[in-house]
């Protein structure tokens, strides 16, 4: 094959100085790192929720279902459930998989379905022009909150620790090559990955300096020490101003979803036949 | 004519269910035609239930209100059905629970003898009402054997006990050899999707049709079938569609609350022209309503649900070979013209027990997926003269497979032009026509002895059955349009045609097939309609028909 | 008669938004009637955004084609409306940024000289604007200084600047003084939910509606009034049903895919007869579809919307005015019959800016909730003459006030008895019918210009003022439901009197209304449909008309 | 007021020893409570979503909504919105909370809405005759699932605890007076409570030797420790057989989310001088 570029022609529409750039480049590349380990580019499904981190399935030259708002995790998971053979990937929004559809991020980790969750995590609704979303700070001043968000917003990872995940990171599109390389181990990872990359929005959120400020990367953490793992997370409320860490905080290898999903055995006759017997059943 | 109709009550927990389904087999091996209608509330033990399970010799699908057997397991199964009993109604009863006339039964005892638990009730009943109604023994132990393989030395002594407790009241005379599978309508659903070539159902438990996902859920052990309950309604839409995506044939089961939640999905299927089959079984509304009753009052709702305009297929079958015939035609519609399609049921449908007719079920021919050839590079929607580009599923090498739920050009990129919008919005409409194309080759309106009739009764769905007993009273016709969207305007003319007297059955409030004949210009003047909840029964529509002037 | 045009055209971020609205402003202080169309797309930065500014002396809603002044920040804004130009356009531009022919102006050195934020820049298109057209300087600083109070002085030292930068080209009279307020149709519906008392609004972002969400939580600064933007679109409709059951007047706000996820809510509400206001924003679908762009396709689904039957209120407002008149009325009907209410718009009503007559705003009579004497026990649905039963809120002394989803009896406790069924289904019925007679003593049906016409345009929603412009140069009528439901029958019959010929005129495919009316035996022979989520110019509506047989 | 017995003249319609009776009784004492506490009774408003669990909307004779399935506790939060001085409480089951509605359930947490939520959490869909729910054991063979749940539980302590929730406790149907105290407790709390009942359903899933055999009842743990409630959470997975604790294991107090929805100041003019001020502006 052609060394192909992923990029298709469709014209580019974020913001200039937008977080979601990055995450393209980065995503692109774990792609590409996927196929020179063998992995047929036709067997990587994007799945996109609706909101600016969504076209994403319009700018990658790869299989991708441009769904709706909030419901990347389950058509990922019929996707899956399909053809277990397929690599499947959700580019989610923070208001995509933390408010309209969080139900469904919750059961991906519970049923650890082989599928990674990326959330653009720029803690606003960018493409409805800046609300509050379940990340963003409290007394945060958007469109539909001008005098302060009312809520606290909740630990996206630890709610992930919590519902049995097997794979979750954090990054951010401050940092290129951090993300490009856990987002291809979460690709590699058999079973549920979630990566929350905390997402510049140029526009209606830019805390760079916050997350510049803050920002470091995980080392000498045990990813499979699950208590380590919640003590990290924790460290940072994504409210207050405390130290944010980068990396995979959680790895453990689990039976995943399809897996439980017994192959059926050879059915010993054809369709009609097994009707026919069901029906002489009931006769 | 041979005609008979056993009403069998108790509490919820009693088996009221398999009891009225071992009666309808033991009619079904003494040759008759069979039907069972199924009365319970929403509760688990306790209350009232009860079935009436109908034999006759022509096909019936219908429940009577005259009784002519009653088998009591519970005062109320007396006392709330006085009405339906006549001098010549043959009462059995379990006399450790009823004070009743009639014969008592005294189940609590011949069980305590044999040591056996409180279920086998049931077999010691089937044995009384045999004898009662001279079924010899041996059809007793055909059914029993059959039904219940798994305990049937010990159902048969308790059988045996009921069969010798009472004396012969009134004979059913045998009128033939074992007669046909008795299924349900769900049933029946399930296996004309199985024939159509489903690979998945995916479903939430809802009234009328959680019975259709667990005769799936069993079922995927002996097809090559993927049965998941997911955590939602939203959940189960959404799954769906992405194993459509991934090239499985899958459909959805729910009721009219879970609908809503799919809706959004829905549009999304008609959008982006993912094909998938709704299994869309009403109950009585509005919101959670009766849950286990029934209704017809989502016509409306699925002919318009979703935002935004898209070819979409209903089908609403009457009987259960129509159930499995369509629901067939459904699946291989859909996948054909790539366009959502829903079945829509209702609880007596779906939980109404049938005689099948196997003749009659098809099988239709499952026409395979339209296989245009791929020309050059893949475009997931390519613009073709009838609107259906060709469907292909990843992985398929050296191309991209792109849908969107956006506005989108050939390729499934994202267009905010006008004109693109246009061509694509225009290649759906004649996706539209394709599918009134496929439908229009098929007999999409039953009419039934409207020859000579210069009334007949226009129905949809499961009223079809009551509507054909009913108005043969009466010499009335029948009519049923099948399909309800497209809707077979042309084929509902001619049929039509030269019956001046239309009046349209229907359970709800102002007939909503009634209105969209309207919209189609086919004055349709009276509506007879039910709103409580319950089927008509024979009686009740024989006497509304009356009424009309 | 003076009617004049102005395209501003720029990249998303260039608040083209906020240049065509000064120039309204500009209009209104010459005494014009003004209307302005935005066109972008669903992106944040970039793209490119028009807005179409008009003038006129007799009240408009809808854009022309033709333009007579471009203010382009964007050589797209010279290249994609070429087609609209004639020699006699005024075209304005900016020269860092545009190859234009025309009259261009150095914003970026401007802006740089006095080290103002690029924001300023239209307040530099602003004044050149004024200038070209003989628009006073005073004018313009009257329009700054109220609009853009906070940063008033160094916006008119920008201003200045623009117009001084350019010649008078082609002179705008003034022709009066002052006229109206300018809001936009999210505005005017907020400010009639208001009017009729709203307590509460929730609401998830969704175009076309998201503005109505910001307007209110703004204005929950200065009316006692409680907005609240919760997880999803679920959990909206139900914090607002529990808002209403708890006695605050609450309304939610959508588009199609977020009603979609309301509908079961909404059976709810029928069901239990809780008032709720939705306001239902269209935009072009199916599906995601063009989030920004408009549309008239959930006329059939909003109609049909959720499980079973029952009463619901759905009103349409094409202007202003109305929609402040009557998102007053529907608020103030939903409580007094109990009853779900629709407030039907699209895009192009949502975020079209109007001058608004406030003389034909009402005000309505806010009518109080009816408040029938509780005698006795108070029970929530108890059986009344008209169906409505007294609303109270809890806390109530003594009383336990049950709402229920299930069916169910007067004190709301769960049936399901046939008979008490059948009650309540009539109960809902009865207050259908007492709101339909609230509704017939309204002027629901609006017409224009038809005594005389012969042939008049049907039409509902927003495409009312630009049927009404367009109808004029015809000589025909224009008729507008603008109660949807209960469906206003008998004035509609009345006032189609006389007029033999009638074109729907709809952004659907087949006619919605259309179809509707045929269902209520209303024939429409001719539809004219706009389906690419463009609202109909004038002059395309005009031609549209000329090519009907 | 005359001693009310709170019970309506209902039909009850509960299967013979389920445990919905244990909990309608614990509710009423607690209730009872409250009232000699001095709440008036028509302050209180039970919600309840659809199931076994929710017919207790019937059977109790106080202010209720009878919603649908899985939606208690967004009309909760808008009642007590609506109207602070209400005690809202919510009667939801685990096919309701934990399923259909978990998202409701983690941001009625989140924002600390003072609402109380009990789960009757038989670990079965009752009313829909025996399916498996996000808390039945992993193979659970339901209707739906009749070759084994193909899915691991998730703890919903866990998840509350995740969320921000500030009052987390757990009792069970077995422990008549236990129950009654735990539900009196989270009435009495301000701000979120959320309460999981271990009930049996005596149809389809009756594991009441299960509970008493390991359920025992916390002692020496503080309510205030966050870890320690994260611990005691985690020793039952509802998953294996190990000890099953029962009392209160997590317990802060913040402030509730009506409380961050200012009170609007008396308005300086009547809504129609409002509005009429508001379009002078627009002029
Ligand atoms: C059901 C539904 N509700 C609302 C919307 C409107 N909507 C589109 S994008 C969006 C928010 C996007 O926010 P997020 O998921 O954080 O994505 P971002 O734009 O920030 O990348 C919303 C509310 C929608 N498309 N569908
Ligand atoms: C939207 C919707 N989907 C499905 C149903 C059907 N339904 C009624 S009760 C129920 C399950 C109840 O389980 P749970 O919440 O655990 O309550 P339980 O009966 O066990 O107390 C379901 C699925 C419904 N009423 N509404
Ligand atoms: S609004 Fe924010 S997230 Fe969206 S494209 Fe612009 S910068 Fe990016
Ligand atoms: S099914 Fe279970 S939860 Fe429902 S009433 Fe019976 S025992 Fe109780
Ligand atoms: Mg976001
Ligand atoms: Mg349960």
């Amino acid at each position: 094959m052609p060394e192909k570029n992923l990029i298709t022609g469709a014209q580019n529409t974020w913001c200039p100085g937008c977080g979601n750039f990055t995450l393209q480049f980065a995503l692109r590349n774990a792609i590409k790192g996927l196929i020179a380990d063998g992995v047929p580019l036709e067997n990587i499904v994007l799945v996109t929720g609706i909101g600016c981190h969504a076209k994403m399935g319009d700018y990658l030259d790869i299989n991708s279902f441009y769904s709706i708002h909030g419901r990347t995790i389950p058509v990922a998971t019929g996707i899956k459930l399909a053809n277990p053979d397929l690599t499947v990937l959700c580019c989610a929004g923070d208001g995509d998989a933390y408010a309209e559809g969080l139900d469904h991020l919750i059961f991906g980790a519970k049923r650890n379905t082989d599928i990674t969750v990326i959330v653009h995590n720029n803690r606003v609704y960018g493409l409805t022009t800046g609300q509050y979303t379940p990340t963003s700070p409290l007394g945060f001043r958007g469109k539909s909150t001008p005098q302060g968000a009312p809520e606290e917003p909740f630990n996206p990872l630890i709610l992930m620790l919590a519902s049995g995940a097997g794979f979750v990171a954090r990054s951010t599109s401050r940092k290129m090559p951090h993300l490009s390389g856990i987002i291809g181990q979460a690709l590699r990872h058999k079973g549920f990955s979630y990566v929350d990359v905390l997402q510049i929005c140029a526009t209606y959120f830019n805390v760079s300096e916050l997350y510049d400020r803050q920002g470091y990367e995980l080392s000498d953490h045990d990813p499979s020490d699950f208590s380590a793992a919640c003590a990290k997370a924790e460290e940072w409320d994504y409210n207050s101003d405390a130290p944010i860490a980068f990396g995979l905080f959680y790895q453990e290898e689990k039976t995943s979803f399809e897996e439980r999903f017994s192959r059926h055995p050879a059915s010993p006759g054809s369709r009609n036949e097994q009707i026919r017997a069901f029906l002489e059943m009931k006769r | 004519m041979n005609d008979i109709s056993v009403l069998t009550g108790g509490r919820a927990g009693d088996g009221i269910n398999s009891a009225g389904l071992l009666i309808a087999h033991l009619f079904n091996q003494m040759g008759y035609q069979t039907y069972m209608y199924f009365d319970y509330p929403s509760l688990i033990k306790g209350g009232h239930n009860f079935t009436i399970t109908r034999a006759a010799e022509q096909k019936i699908g219908a429940h009577r209100d005259r009784c002519d057997y009653l088998l009591a397991l519970s005062q109320d199964s007396v006392d709330l059905h006085r009405h339906l009993f006549s001098e010549n109604t043959v009462i059995l009863y379990d006399s450790g629970r009823v004070h009743g006339e009639g014969q008592g039964i005294p189940v609590e005892a011949i069980l305590k003898a044999e040591q056996a638990p409180p279920v086998m009730g049931n077999s010691c009943i089937i044995g009384a009402f045999a004898k009662s109604s001279g079924i010899p023994f041996d059809v007793v132990e055909t059914v029993i054997r059959r039904q219940i393989p798994k305990a049937a030395a010990k159902n048969l002594v308790i059988a045996r006990k009921g069969y010798e407790a009472v004396r012969e009241e009134r004979i059913i005379p045998r009128i033939g050899t074992t007669c046909c599978p008795l299924v349900t309508g769900n049933e029946a659903i399930g296996l004309g999707l199985l024939h159509g070539g489903l690979d998945a159902y995916v479903a939430y438990p809802m009234t009328p049709t959680s019975n259709l996902l667990h005769f799936l859920a069993r079922a995927a052990r002996n097809f090559p079938l993927t049965v998941v309950h997911p955590e939602n309604e939203i959940a189960v839409m959404l799954m769906a569609l992405g194993l459509s995506y991934a090239g499985k044939k899958t459909a959805v089961g729910t009721s009219g609350g879970g609908f809503c939640l799919m809706t959004e999905g829905f549009s999304l299927a008609g959008g982006s022209e993912i094909p998938i089959v709704v299994v869309m079984g009403q109950r009585t509304g509005p919101s959670t309503g009766l849950p286990t009753y029934t209704g017809q009052t989502e016509l409306g709702f699925v002919l318009h649900a979703g935002q935004g305009e898209f070819p979409r297929l209903v089908v609403a079958p009457g009987d259960p070979e129509q159930a499995y015939f369509w629901s067939s035609i459904a699946l291989t519609l859909a996948w054909k013209c790539q366009v959502p399609a829903v079945i829509l049921a209702d609880k007596t449908l779906c939980e109404g027990t049938y005689s099948l007719d196997e003749k009659a079920i098809g099988p239709p021919e499952t026409s395979d997926l339209q296989q245009s050839g791929i020309s050059g590079q893949y475009r997931r929607y390519s613009i073709t003269d009838n609107g259906i580009s060709p469907l292909q599923f990843p992985p398929l090498k050296d191309a991209a497979i792109k849908v969107n739920s956006y506005a989108h050009d050939e390729d499934g990129i994202t267009t905010e032009k006008a004109d693109m919008v246009r061509l694509m919005t225009e290649k759906r409409q004649r996706k539209y026509e394709a599918l009134k194309g496929e439908i229009d080759a098929l007999e999409c309106v039953k009419s039934y002895g409207t020859s000579s009739a210069r009334t007949a009764l226009l129905c949809w769905g499961s009223t079809l059955l009551v509507c054909k007993e009913a108005a043969k009273r009466h010499g009335f016709g029948v009519i049923q349009p099948v399909v309800l969207s497209p809707f077979p305007e042309e084929q509902l003319k001619s049929v039509i045609e030269g019956t001046p007297n239309i009046i349209s059955v229907e359970e709800n409030t102002e007939g909503q097939l009634r209105l969209l004949c309207h919209q189609h210009g086919i004055p349709v003047a009276s509506h007879i309609a039910k709103i409580d909840g319950r089927p008509f029964s024979v009686e009740e529509l024989d006497a509304r028909l009356g009424e009309v002037p």
